[in-house]
């Protein structure tokens, strides 16, 4: 039945009359998805191609009763965006603006935990369910209904992994992408558990990258927990050490950090690691035979 | 963003953590006015964003005005581990009894701010942490309720510090939780946190890193970057809002995301080649964003060959063939551009490098097909 | 503890709440002084712990120097609701377009700030709420994350003041907030929130009731006490650390801990008597306060008998007991004393009464009992 | 089985060496109760009468596994102290320092209610289970153990309650007094819901008193969530309006707040409401028989 969204949610759009944020809100609806309203303060009362705006998503939920936001206005109203519908009762939030001070999202992430609401994101592409629904910015072209549960730091990689078990044949259950920043609403774990939970979700592929501990601790975890095939991709093994690569989730700090140390962490989980993305649809195939 | 040490001190003064009197000179003589309105002996620092200034020489005590002068004629100019040193740090000497280590940082695995506090200080923490283990006393701090003074008890007790320096060092980590959290910081580490023969607890070096999305809000931190120090074609990619890194080979590399750049790198090495940089255009790039970052990318001569690769979400596959092709033709750029356009508008794009007729503009299906056609070009 | 009008404005300034120029003034002189160097026309309000000074006659708009005077020497002295005016606050008119109503306040319900906002303003609240309902918008805050932006932009749009004033109110609600935080007040009242002709929004008028408890982290507030204008036996009860409040009666009543002696205050009047005050001693009172707490009763002319109810938990009974012969003994009481004391240290209590035999003081088992004895003692 | 302590209860008393602190801590031993350990900070090591001293709640936990922590901290501190406690993994902490400031308290308040911690008052006197632990100031000569629970918002009306209870024979599961301040840690509703569970407890008594709208709202949860008989009391029917009555909580403002208006509330709700504390005895004497 995919997760965290499906056919079901009703999705508002948080700053639906930015240039994004209507091209991503009309996107995601023609792709089938339930976007029933959206929310830009002092233009309550318009629409978008038919799609109501509201002042407040207060007003979204109880007008349309929304259960899902998507997020789209700029890092330095981000935090406020994600208090603003968590206090309103949507459960699930996703944000795809990058630049938010992390602090913000310090604050953000235990508010958001304290009252039992998914935050995806920030600096995400989003996630969707193929077939069911987009709730974000992902091409959905190269995305399949399927099995394959995939979970991704990276926005593109998330795109260029999809592409690769597409053009396998092998579809997915759902693929989030978590985002890259430094604190994120959602972990690999998070993730990993509800696809560990979801009976359309035959096997899962991680994709992680240079920084942090996030890989290693979920190597640990699905090892103990899942019991679903787990593959997985790295980014940044030839990305020289002590230098930030974009993301501010890809900084290496001494050894631990490397492409490489998650890559063993990973495999010594017995979890197999492709070489590029065109190995991992590889390794796909093969845990799925 | 890494401040100096006197920017960092500045700011820690202002939020109430002791530290000596200092100033910061730029040239010979302002260092000898430096040490002359200080008065007695001084510490003459050279102020560079990484560690081990000191084996470096970069360090000097000199009694006076005089020797002041003489340790920045030598210290200014110096290489320390490939940063020219423009500044030194002039400084009251203290009279050290001790030395211990203080720190917050963001702790990204458990979500939460992590104080540190050892009475082990002077040496790198990783050294204290290898050689001591146990030796730092550790406290995460909840984000919403913020600091209360427990927190520094346990520090201080769980340091073996309680006895004599509680109240003085549960102070400090106080107030360097208040700098972390008022300066939007993901690091403030004080190593040395010296304890005087006189008693008084005072921050003898500080490194703080303040967080570059913060610094809309911090016009005073924004404002000390030094952008003399920064490689300019960095800061060339930096004035332009791209996320450019500086590497050793030959193909120009350019992406839409950190991870697809990352994993276009490691392609291109796993093809036999050697990446010449790092370049993310990041989200929804426009056409005119591709030509500033073809600019930058073009200004390194080692360059010869750059591998467009594109998966495009937010980023449309049109925008961005639009600006290759303006980029070719206002830069008038005759190296071979290998592009793989894939996602949201991706046949336009297509369509639009393919109509265009370009000679040295190359379209390849797949990733790994690109990265061997521009390891090719690149050994043409 | 709640602050002038004068002293609110003053702290709500401090955070950026637009408040009109004005001065304090304690004499006819002060006032015509402050409205000279404001200039124009002026507002003389009385300053008092209070409403309904305006229809009282303690507020009048004057043209000039000699109108304040002339208002002055009518408002200072005069009685508003039993509080004798002994200060005025002259401030510049202000040319209102527009009156509001907005204010934080502790929600005990719901363990929350909740921050109110509605376009009737210059009525009282309650009188809003009353004719009518729903043109209140209130939004709670959660205490741990504190103000966010989309809370004012809520009570802009629900309070239907968005289309105009959005931006303006909605800095005000957040600019409260951290009043509301920063001074621990349990009310930050503005009524009227104005908007002048010209556009501003500022505070008219301001009620701020500061925490008592918090007092010790801000020294500032704690200094603007008007001791001049308690009750002096009051004033002699705080001076003495216990919480006393005069009533009509002749039944003195003392007792440990708020909700007893409430009770105390219930049973006397169910057995027929009046008490004269609610006097509570505390916890864990020792002889001395006892001794200072009979001395606040006695000092009321009124009190024919006064009645001791204890039940000791971390109070002593022992220490009441001890307290209450020194009493007798330092300040010579004869009025009749009932005392009943049960709880901690009961039987010592007892003895030490018991033992003294003193004869204008009556042990009683029961609270009842000791209630009728006491009520039947002040009719004697 | 009593609610809240009971004689397994492993109790840290914060603040033990002072004079009020190492007093009750003696008494609630003597009582029976497991008062295992004390902090001060400082005096590490020491002991008070055999009760071992730790500098921090933390090692108190290590050392003698507490779960339930009793505060005697001034005021200025006491929040503080709760927040060692909570972060130490203690489950209930009971404060009976008064005077603590309002905003500690909805930060304490908030913070202990995310992390499933029970606060009880403070500006209250503890609680009991007779006969089986006592943790705070009550003087337990006047309980006895027994079936009838005990909520109070008043520490000495709870002895006054009790005294006239055991008179007549009748003993008490709990006695909580959960503290007059305006922000408390546990409602009358929170500790009702206990009783509720408690098979011990047959019959509950509602201490209230002027100020809030606690009762009112404890009198409409009891009304529908609670199948045992409630008799309460409410103090202050002749206490001026307008005026601060010792408590913090006992602020009338106009007509809501006030006695009648808890004792109208909790008639109606089918709560029989004594005049005294002596006929609060009689009524709860009646609904038992």
């Amino acid at each position: 039945m995919a997760i965290l969204i499906d056919e079901n949610s009703r999705v508002v759009v948080q700053g639906i009359t930015g240039r994004e944020g209507s091209f991503h809100a009309l996107r995601n609806r023609d792709y089938g998805t339930r976007v029933v309203a959206g929310v830009t303060p002092g233009k309550g009362g318009q629409q978008v191609e038919g799609i109501p705006v509201f002042d407040t998503v207060r007003e979204a939920v109880a007008g349309e009763g929304v259960d899902t936001s998507l997020i789209f206005v700029p890092a330095r109203f981000a935090a406020d965006a994600m208090y603003e519908a968590i206090d309103a009762g949507v459960g699930v939030v996703v944000t795809i603006t990058e630049g938010i001070p992390v602090h913000d999202m310090l604050r953000a992430y235990h508010h958001a935990r304290a009252r039992g609401v998914t935050l995806i994101g920030p600096n995400c592409p989003g996630l969707i369910s193929p077939g069911r629904a987009n709730v974000g910015i992902i091409p959905t072209s190269v995305f399949k209904q399927g099995g394959v549960g995939l979970v991704s730091r990276s926005g593109t990689l998330t795109y260029q992994i999809a592409h690769e078990l597409t053009r396998r044949g092998i579809g997915q259950s759902t693929a989030v992408g978590i985002g890259g920043d430094p604190i994120v609403g959602s972990s690999f774990i998070d993730v990993l558990e509800r696809f560990g939970a979801d009976e359309q979700t035959e096997a899962v592929v991680l994709v992680g990258e240079i920084g942090g501990s996030e890989e290693e601790a979920a190597a640990g975890w699905a090892q103990e927990h899942l019991d679903k095939p787990v593959v997985a991709y790295v980014a940044g093994f030839t990305a020289p050490p002590g230098k930030q690569m974009g993301h501010a989730g890809a900084i290496i700090s001494g050894s631990a950090g490397t492409a490489q140390a998650k890559q063993q962490a990973l495999e010594a989980a017995g979890i197999r690691v492709g070489k590029d993305p065109d190995e991992v649809g590889d390794l796909v195939a093969e845990v799925l035979r | 963003m890494d401040l100096y040490e006197h920017q960092g001190k500045e700011l820690l003064g202002c939020m109430g953590v002791p530290v000596p009197a200092g100033r910061v000179a730029f040239s010979v003589d302002e260092a000898a006015a430096a040490a002359e309105e200080l008065g007695g002996p001084v510490v003459v620092k050279a102020q560079v964003h990484t560690g081990g200034r000191g084996k470096a020489g970069g360090i000097r005590v000199v009694d006076d005005a005089a020797g002041a002068s003489r340790a920045a004629a030598d210290i200014l100019g110096m290489d320390i581990k490939g940063h020219t040193v423009g500044r030194v740090y002039v400084e009251e000497a203290s009279d050290i009894a001790r030395e211990l280590y203080a720190a917050v940082v963001l702790d990204r695995a458990e979500k939460r701010p992590l104080a540190m506090l050892s009475s082990m200080g002077g040496m790198d923490v990783e050294e204290i942490a290898r050689e001591h283990p146990g030796a730092i006393a550790r406290v995460h701090i909840d984000p919403l309720l913020g600091w209360s003074d427990y927190l520094g008890r346990r520090l201080a007790f769980e340091s073996g510090l309680a006895a004599d320096l509680g109240p003085a060092v549960s102070e400090v980590m106080a107030r360097l939780y208040e700098a972390f959290v008022i300066y939007e910081a993901t690091l403030v580490e004080v190593n040395p946190l010296a304890v005087l023969a006189d008693g008084r607890v005072v921050a003898l070096d500080c490194k703080l890193t303040a967080d570059d999305n913060a610094l809309f809000r911090h016009a005073d931190i924004a404002g000390m970057r030094d952008v003399s120090a920064a490689d300019p074609q960095e800061q060339m990619a930096r004035d332009r809002g791209v996320t450019y890194v500086k590497l050793d080979g030959d193909v120009g590399v350019l992406g839409n995301g950190a991870g697809l750049v990352m994993s276009t790198l490691d392609v291109v090495a796993n093809a036999g080649g050697r990446p010449a940089n790092f370049l993310d255009v990041g989200g929804g790039a426009k056409a005119e964003e591709i030509v500033q970052a073809l600019e930058v990318i073009t200004s390194d001569p080692k360059v010869r060959v750059i591998f467009f690769n594109i998966f495009g979400g937010i980023t449309r596959c049109d925008e961005v063939a639009r600006g290759i092709l303006t980029a070719v033709d206002q830069l008038r750029i005759t190296l071979p551009i290998v592009v793989r356009l894939d996602g949201t508008n991706q046949e336009e794009g297509r369509s639009l490098i393919a109509e265009a007729g370009l000679q040295n503009v190359y379209s390849e299906p797949t990733m790994t097909a690109a990265a061997e056609r521009a390891v090719a070009l690149a050994g043409a």
